[in-house]
């Protein structure tokens, strides 16, 4: 089979030629703490819990693009799909440390757990107290939460955690909102076509035209089924129905809404979806605070999208409003 | 004739270019139940340990420097797994610049054990513990190198009929039936280098 | 052949439905005027110059995306790849008018130059002063600027003129601020992939693997060229050695950067690129003042990027730094 | 026996479902050389006009009211030329209630002239204009529809080996040559249905 169609150089230096861009692209909002350990800034200060991001690369604006004043003081970058090894995590945490604790936050993935899991043990060994927050949104991924993934919900649950660090709040307090904020959390999403490695450049699966990956992650790993292909209202209710059966709001409730591209679906497509996500909110009498539409979690190339729903409260409400500015993300 | 040093910077060398040579079927096998970037975690891992290994004094500096190597090139679920591995590889070596060849599947058991302690894994879930724990058990009970490689190999074809519970697969549930499982295989690949070096 | 996986219901409603879903997402920055016309909630105000954009749909966040405070008052919503009818013009017109005045700006397509000047005639009669002033930024489409494409590059020249009729610059100054960030603005892209429209899902041209169209405009048209597809740098090379070779700034000289997504090329691509651009506008001496890097005017699924050097002088600079809040764009 | 404002509905009626019918290959003739949309604005518009002429009391009424909504339809190319074409296809037939069949071959020289105006265009530069023309031509010297419309064929034709100086496909330079203007496709078919109903 041909090559995918890709604007890269080599595919085994894509991640470092993406950063040099990246960091030659942000100067004023990104800087390197390390080799793949980016840091923001003007987000670290003493006092100030750290938030330490990160996972593979693949998924921009996830993560890098989340790191800035207000959202994560830094981030480890892995190859793409792939968690970054304990160093830079370690190296990212010990940049971004402001004296007061280090928050880990990432998908629950096995490989992500064991690398961080290794940096929380170094960072013990220099004295520096590591906590850790797995995002775990994908409600189709188990119905056990504990062993769901984290994917697009990210956006909302890492600015939750960040407006907390922000606002100098101490560790037990940053880490108790970051997992309140995960809790709240729900995600769905569908894949209409494969995406491929820079350096094989081959499709990760085969999907044959008029069928859809039910359930996709964001890693290109096949979704949790296969069905035909359905119209966009018909996709929305299945992820709609699903996500309002979990939550389980009560009428009146806020909360705010994420419809993501999984890479190659356009704002037209997504903005249909929204269309009929806010229609199934307004029916359930759900009042949407925060709407982002666009890629924001992302699997390269891939088709297909993901809906997020982050049943607010008043604190949460409070920590998506608060201002943060990243180089792919503001608020306020 | 003891297992040197310089056998194992040779042996690290043919992990590397075994590993290269199998990176795009590892990475279609990964791409059936996971993300399709297996093949070049192995790759990317050995090739960095190959590079590490070489004009050191000890098997124990040799897996040591090889494991840290493999784990930062790669990250991901395979490099602390093969980290481990091969950290408890240098502690069964020890630091002397050769060993009886006769102690040699010793590694393998010690490999198996870093696996499963990293991994929190058990056989039955799927994953490359299930190549790596039949070959610890002929390992330990004193099987030779052809009787350990197809130990793994009986392992890794088991994990096809097998669901995963374990890893990015597990999320599949019914769906990672029928498909053996890439760490597995790759495992195989990995314990055959070692088998042609010391069988 | 199989239809395109698009998440659409029926094709013939895809631009209203996806008009309905951002007046959902963006309540606090957009309104529609008429049908098919939107208009900003905070920009139009008495005796500001009204800047009112348009054009085909399908390449969003262009043109809507761009209507809001400090950038355009109200745009007319064409079909896909389709100019507006004269009405929806005269709609955002008439809706966005402040008694100082109407420019008109959209790119340089005989479609759009039609319905646009139907719709100044139709304005004239009401009374209402209409100007135009066109994009012409695709240097591939021909060597005559008049002739050119007007494509990514709308985004920093809509973003100048936005920027002078905000500060209530009059008409003929608003004017000729636009004919100016027009005249020193550069864009050249490449395809790496068809698109295809909603109403037939089918790819409207033909790649094999391994090819691209060079100079590609952003309506799926075939580019000015077919080549072999080139490693990145290859790629970021011709078109800058094009770009520079006609901007002809002197050393010194600040620029504005944009390297635009034309779909499904993902942000990983588009930052090596912007690490090649950033290697080539330094060797040249010129000193990046703005950096975009993301899809901005886009042929829905189409795969490709552009680059756009705009060439600043002071007076654009404060016109790009200038704030502006829209829906799918912000500065400052 | 007269054209009626009767049969002026029904010849709408037929051009969108040719139209309709048509729109596919229009489309793919457009994405050769320009932006593939081509059958799609022509079905819409030429919906819209059938659905906007019935019920009113005169040709020019018709005319004029299927100008608005075609142009209303659609936007792109297509609707100015097409709307102009029909507003000056309206002034043709004046303000009755039916014209005689023999006057009818001045509704195309009446489009064509309108094309032309709002295009600026001139035959040779390969729009639909190297259609209508021609056309037009033959319209004006007397000839039947027969006649007309095989002038308008010829022409379409010719366009396959003009290189564009007008319009989208400007742009590709060399690279129009050797494919027909969908432009100038289409206007044959809107010109066979009006010979089928009036010759
Ligand atoms: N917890 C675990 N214990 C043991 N092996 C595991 C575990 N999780 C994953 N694996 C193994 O890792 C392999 C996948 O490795 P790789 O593709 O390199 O990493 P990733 O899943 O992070 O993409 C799986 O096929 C499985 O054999
Ligand atoms: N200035 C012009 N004068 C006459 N005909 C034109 C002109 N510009 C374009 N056309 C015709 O319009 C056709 C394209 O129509 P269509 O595809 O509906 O519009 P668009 O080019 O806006 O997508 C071309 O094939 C050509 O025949
Ligand atoms: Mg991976
Ligand atoms: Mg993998
Ligand atoms: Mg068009
Ligand atoms: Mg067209």
């Amino acid at each position: 089979m041909a090559p995918t169609q890709k604007l890269i150089n080599d595919g085994n230096h894509a991640v470092d030629e993406m950063l040099r861009g990246v960091l030659a692209a942000h100067p004023n909002h990104l800087t390197l703490a390390a080799p793949r350990a980016v840091i923001a800034k003007h987000g670290p200060r003493a006092g100030k819990v750290a938030l330490v991001i990160g996972g593979g690369s693949g998924h921009e604006p996830t993560f890098l693009g989340f790191v800035g004043k207000g959202l994560a003081d830094a981030c480890a970058v892995g190859n793409v799909f792939a968690s970054p090894p304990p160093q830079p995590c370690v190296d990212a945490a010990m940049a971004a440390d402001g004296g007061a604790g280090v928050l880990f936050m990432y998908g629950n993935y096995a490989g992500d757990v064991m690398n961080f899991d290794m940096a929380a043990e170094m960072l013990e060994m220099e004295g520096i107290e590591a906590r850790t927050v797995l995002t775990t949104d994908d409600i189709a991924s188990s119905p056990d939460r504990a062993k769901r993934r984290g994917v697009a919900g990210n956006v909302f649950i890492f600015k939750a955690a960040g407006a907390a660090a922000d606002k100098m709040l101490p560790l037990d307090e940053v880490a108790r909102i970051a997992a309140h904020a995960n809790a709240r959390t729900y995600t769905m999403g569908v894949a209409l076509s494969a995406c491929s490695l820079p350096q094989t450049r081959r499709l990760n699966f085969d999907l044959p035209a008029g069928e859809m990956e039910i359930g996709m992650g964001i890693h290109g790993e096949p979704g949790i089924r296969r069905g035909a292909l359905k119209p966009a209202n018909a996709v929305a209710d299945e992820i709609m129905d699903a996500i309002l059966a979990e939550m389980n709001a009560p009428a009146g409730a806020k909360v705010a809404v994420l419809v993501n591209s999984l890479g190659s679906t356009p704002l037209m497509e997504l903005y249909i979806l929204y269309a009929r996500v806010a229609a199934r909110l307004g029916a359930a009498d759900l009042s949407v605070h925060t709407a982002l539409v666009g890629p924001y979690c992302t699997s390269m190339e891939m088709a297909g999208a993901s809906i997020t729903i982050m049943h607010l409260d008043d604190e949460l409400t409070q920590m998506l409003d608060h201002p943060c500015d990243c180089a792919m993300f503001r608020v306020g | 004739m003891d297992f040197t040093t310089q056998n194992l910077t040779a042996l690290f060398e043919n992990l590397a270019a075994r590993m290269s040579a199998e990176r795009d079927a590892l990475c279609a096998l990964d791409g059936l139940i996971g993300d399709a970037d297996h093949g070049i975690a192995m790759e990317q891992g050995m090739a960095a340990a190959a590079l590490a290994v070489p004009n050191l004094a000890t098997l124990q500096d040799q897996f040591n420097a090889a494991a840290k190597a493999f784990l930062n090139a790669v990250g991901a679920s395979s490099g602390p797994l093969y980290a481990t591995a091969l950290m408890r590889a240098a502690k069964a070596a020890g630091p002397r610049a050769a060993m009886p060849r006769s102690e040699t599947p010793a590694l393998i058991a010690a490999m198996a054990d870093g696996i499963a302690h990293r991994g929190k894994a058990e056989p039955g879930q799927k994953t490359m513990l299930d190549a790596w724990a039949p070959a610890a058990a002929a390992a330990k009970s004193g099987a030779n190198w052809a009787e350990i490689l197809s130990a793994a190999q009986s392992g890794a074809d088991a994990t096809a009929a097998m669901q995963a519970t374990l890893g990015r697969a597990a999320r599949l549930g019914e769906r990672s039936l029928g498909h053996k499982d890439p760490g597995a295989v790759s495992a195989c690949m990995i314990i055959a280098e070692f088998a042609k070096a010391l069988g």
